[in-house]
């Protein structure tokens, strides 16, 4: 029983074709608004943790509390007057925040997000390979960064753009690396290990536990790729003005602004599923929803108090850390990953 | 005196205590209030706003010499004063006022003084100040 | 020249380019050739506005140089213009000048501290930083009635005497500062990214950094013992005890900490000067009423005073007029800002901001 | 030893020494190798009918001040930022705020104000009832113009 089935039981009387068309589009509705209302949360929660943290008060105008503010900030940023950049590429430009946006909003229709009372199994689309499918949207994300520093002909825009490319790719290999050591342990348990679910299922304890290197390396890598401080050189503010998005305005620059905390949001997902156990806790088969939620959001929360403590790493020195620190370390947890599923069977 | 670089420590530890001590805010009190709900501390001498005493001035025209970007001009005005024969008085421009006192101290009558007053947004595109408005008090000067 | 080089246009509006400043870089990708700062978006002429204002009224333009710690300005200016006119302030009005001007040179540092952690992409500390500031400015705003550009002190004296409520305030920070201060630092300095970023980084030696007329903590921190309150003592600080810091490195780091030891250094002044304030008038009573716009100078003087960016110096050409014949002022952040292009040559992007924020801009006093 | 006009002391206590435009850079060069490394302060002072030019030097090592003064009619002076490098942008300001040419000055250019701004601000003669506004022409340069409605 899951989600689409639910919906289709509701639809089921106008037939088995019309019915299941109907459920998936409502479906991938469902989870657009989902996305979008977590992400709204999610950057109401880093602004409100950010004034707390900063002894300040934070956003209180709009709605109780300013939950409302997001919102109006949208509408605002609809509002605004959008500026092209005179020598422009005009289609890249255009094109590249659409690419950074949906690329995100994919990657969580992959996700096994557990069972949630009446609704049962959430997960939007099964798929046997969910693994390989998510990191290959994840690759699409830095292409929209490219074309957007490329695309608006602006110097920062474009060191940004080579920045952020330089930085995905010396930690996109440490981070395949160590979720390549949690399929191999979950080889042993299950024939599908490249998909998500089995993983999380299948597991006696959680794989962070077993392997706590390749969680330290995917937490880095995961920070990394979502541009957070300390490796925000893609867009640091105070060398770049704003790095690849120097040039965007209005809805556009929304769009990587939601880019950038969705992603963080979809990497602590990445984390809980794969080493936290994700909807395994107490109560699963009711709240394993919410046992994921939760634990995504600690993890958040703490990439958020990295965030707010840590100045920016200079550029040459990331990239070292990158090849030379985290994929050793990466390799070395590879093979204790092999030693503990062939050697000791766990 | 020599200053002391930091300790060596092992790497990551003083990250994570930074961590700490940033989250550990969290539990603090903001030290920002919500300014028209919450009135901020003022203190006791705080001053902005000039006012004037129009039985006091003399018309002695100090004030408009020691205000050092000219927000003071003397203005002519007809009222029933013995003491300002002249019928000058200080007309203020709050758009320039630096709020340095000058006049205040210079004044040899004490008419020009500063009062607490800070709240002088006005629906009028102009800071600008007659000297009856200088006497009024600020609630009438907005009506 | 080379073609390959990227020429990057870095400010005036520019997010951590500290108010106006400009520089035309020449990139290397990511190194930085040959830079060329562009000054004066903010030049206001105080000097000429000094010589058509009489000396009390000079006062409001120096507050607006260094708008951080305008309290060491005004203090630079007077020991200046007080000379040429013949009116010494009295002993309480010294204390109390020197009280406000260390607290003045605390808030200057604070924040100096937190851009520079905003510099480097440290959000944090800013907040924290401004908080404490915020406490300085409320003494202030208690001692005269307003927060930063104050006008507190007067040719003569100060404008208002210090009450109990204001000494007790002092007091109070006294006892809560040291805490947080401690706060502050163990945040910047136990984080190994913060240590990579300012360790052997903008390293200024100690020739150099004479031959280029730098001053201040930056010098102290190239390993020069030389600190204006020491070597030609205004006001009274030959009086009190305090330690100047220094440091052999010459790096980033060595500004940091020489800046972070200075604040502690104040603390100690402004405790020693409430145990030392002595009773008794806080003004020149020759220089109040009306007399405050007769008075007339004559000759010339030379004041230098050692502000929270370094030797601050005011010289005042005097002709026997009420206003001054002409007023130079040496901006002790106008020399370090051109050791910048020296310091930054053959560094990365990131590394120029670092050092250019470790010089602590301000740019009311570099354009003035 | 180079030939001094006149020496005194000053309201601060500090040696005034009056040397001739010519003998400024021999003068001062002899002041470097006595060890006085600080330049302190250039100042350029308009007399009306000549420019006084100030030279406040300290030594780090011994605390001691001097104070070196050259009058010239024709506003033009030696260079001293071969002596002293902070000497640079010093001149390049009294350059361009009281109109002191410095000879022999690598990078003899305004540093405050627009390259083709009229007069020179600090000159008793200035005239202030002229508005100059700047504004920035297609290349990105700023220039100057008297008319109100082209400026900002």
């Amino acid at each position: 029983m899951n989600i689409l089935h639910w919906i289709y039981g509701v639809l089921s009387f106008l037939g088995h074709d019309i019915g299941y068309a109907l459920a998936y589009i409502i479906e991938s509705i469902i989870l657009l608004i989902f996305v979008s209302v977590m992400l709204i949360f999610m950057i109401y929660l880093f602004r409100k943790y950010m004034a707390r943290v900063q002894q300040r008060i934070g956003p209180n105008r709009v709605g109780k509390f300013g939950s409302l503010q997001l919102i109006a900030d949208a509408l605002k940023l609809m509002g605004k007057e959008i500026i092209f950049p005179k020598e422009r590429d005009d289609l890249p430009y255009k094109v590249a925040p659409y690419i950074v946006f949906f690329g995100l909003i994919l990657a969580f229709a992959f996700l096994p997000y557990g069972n949630l009372s009446i609704f049962g199994n959430l997960t939007i689309t099964y798929s046997d390979v969910s693994i390989i499918f998510i990191f290959a949207i994840l690759a699409i994300m830095p292409i929209g960064e490219v074309l957007a520093g490329i695309g608006s002909h602006n110097k920062y825009a474009l060191m940004g753009a080579l920045r952020s490319v330089a930085k995905d790719v010396s930690f996109e290999v440490p981070m395949m690396l160590s979720v390549l050591a949690i399929v191999m342990m979950a080889s042993a348990r299950t024939p599908t290990s490249l998909s998500l679910e089995s993983i999380v299922t299948t597991e006696i304890l959680p794989y962070g536990i077993l392997e706590p290197i390749g969680l330290f390396v995917f937490f880095i890598a995961m920070i990394a790729r979502a541009s957070y401080a300390p490796f925000d050189m893609g867009e640091s503010d105070s060398e770049l003005v704003s790095g690849y998005s120097t040039e965007y305005t209005g809805m556009r620059f929304a769009l990587f602004y939601i880019g950038l905390f969705g992603s963080i949001f979809l990497g602590s997902l990445l984390i809980a599923l794969l080493y936290i156990g994700g909807f395994n806790g107490p109560f699963s088969s009711q709240i394993g929803f919410i046992w994921l939620m939760v634990k995504g959001l600690i993890l958040v929360l703490i990439s958020f108090t990295i965030w707010l403590s840590m100045p920016r790493i200079r550029i040459d020195r990331l990239v070292n850390a990158g090849w030379k620190y985290l994929l050793p370390i990466s390799f070395i947890n590879l093979v204790l990953a092999g030693v503990l599923t062939l050697g000791l069977g766990w | 005196m020599e200053v002391k670089e930091p300790k060596r420590r092992i790497p990551l530890v003083g990250i994570l205590s930074g961590m700490i001590s940033v989250a550990s805010h969290l539990f603090r009190k903001p030290v920002t209030v919500q300014y028209p709900e919450v009135r901020p501390y003022e203190p006791e001498r705080f001053r902005f706003r000039i006012s004037l005493k129009l039985d006091d001035c003399v018309g002695c025209t100090l004030c408009e010499q020691v205000c050092p970007n000219g927000s003071i001009k003397m203005e002519k005005l007809v009222r029933e004063n013995p003491r300002n024969k002249r019928m000058l008085y200080p007309d203020v421009n709050f758009g320039t006022c630096t709020v340095c006192r000058n006049c205040e101290e210079i004044c040899p009558t004490t008419a020009i003084y500063l009062t607490h007053e800070f709240e002088t947004a006005r629906t009028k595109n102009s800071f600008l100040y007659s000297p009856l408005e200088l006497a009024m008090d600020e609630k009438e000067v907005k009506k | 020249m080379n073609d390959q080089w990227i020429e990057l246009n870095i400010g005036p509006q520019h997010p951590s380019m500290h108010g106006v400043l400009r520089l035309k870089a020449k990139l290397d990708g990511e190194i930085i050739r040959e830079l060329e700062p562009v000054i004066g978006y903010l030049h206001r002429n105080a000097e000429k506005l000094c010589e058509m204002g009489f000396y009390c009224d000079n006062l409001i333009y120096f507050d607006r140089m260094d708008y951080v710690g305008a309290m060491n300005m005004e203090v630079g200016y007077l020991e200046a213009a007080e000379k040429i006119l013949g009116v010494p302030p009295p002993d309480r009005a010294k204390w109390i000048r020197v009280i406000i001007a260390e607290l003045s040179r605390i808030a200057a540092h604070l924040v100096w501290a937190g851009a520079y952690g905003l510099d480097l992409g440290m959000l944090t500390p800013f907040f924290y930083c401004f908080a404490e500031r915020e406490k300085i400015l409320t003494i202030f705003t208690e001692a005269c009635g307003s927060r930063q550009e104050t006008n507190y002190m007067s040719i003569g004296g100060v404008y208002q005497d210090f009450n109990d409520k204001i000494i007790q305030e002092i007091k109070d920070f006294l006892e809560t500062f040291p805490k947080r201060l401690e706060e502050i630092y163990n945040l910047y300095v136990k984080n190994d990214v913060f240590l990579s970023r300012t360790k052997g980084i903008g390293v200024l030696s100690k020739e150099v950094a004479i031959a280029y007329g730098v001053t201040g903590p930056m010098l102290r921190a190239s390993g020069v013992e030389y600190d204006v309150r020491r070597a030609e003592p205004y006001l009274f600080y030959d009086k009190v005890n305090f330690e100047i810091p220094i440091s052999h490195k010459g790096d980033n780091l060595a500004r940091f900490l020489v800046r972070f030891e200075e604040m502690r250094q104040s603390l100690r002044i402004i405790k020693q000067g409430l145990e030392k304030l002595p009773e008794g008038p806080y003004f020149n009573p020759k220089a109040k009423k009306s007399m405050m716009i007769r008075l007339r100078g004559d000759g010339e003087y030379y004041a230098r005073t050692e502000s929270s960016k370094g030797e601050f110096g005011v010289y005042i050409v005097a002709d026997g007029g009420v206003k001054p014949y002409r007023v130079r002022v040496r901006s002790p952040t106008f020399k370090n800002l051109s050791i910048l292009p020296v310091l930054s040559k053959d560094v990365m992007l990131a590394d120029m901001i670092a050092i250019s924020g470790s010089i602590d801009l301000v740019f009311g006093e570099i354009d003035r | 030893m180079v030939d001094i006009i006149s020496e005194s002391k000053g309201k601060d206590g500090r040696k005034i020494v009056l040397v001739s435009v010519e003998n400024l850079i021999p003068f001062m060069k002899e002041m470097r190798t006595n060890g006085f490394d600080h330049l302190s302060l250039v100042t350029a002072v308009d007399k009306k009918d000549s420019i006084d030019v100030v030279y406040h030097l300290h030594s780090m090592e011994r605390n001691e001040y001097v104070v070196v003064k050259v009058n010239t009619k024709n506003s033009v002076v030696p260079s001293v930022t071969g002596i002293w490098p902070s000497a640079n942008w010093d001149e390049r300001e009294q350059y361009d705020l009281v109109g002191v040419r410095f000879e022999g000055h690598p990078n003899m250019k305004r540093i405050f104000l627009p390259e083709s701004w009229v007069g020179h601000p600090l000159r008793k003669d200035y005239d202030l009832s002229k508005v100059q506004y700047i504004n920035m022409d297609e290349d990105g340069e700023d220039y100057v113009t008297f008319d109100a409605g082209d400026g900002w």
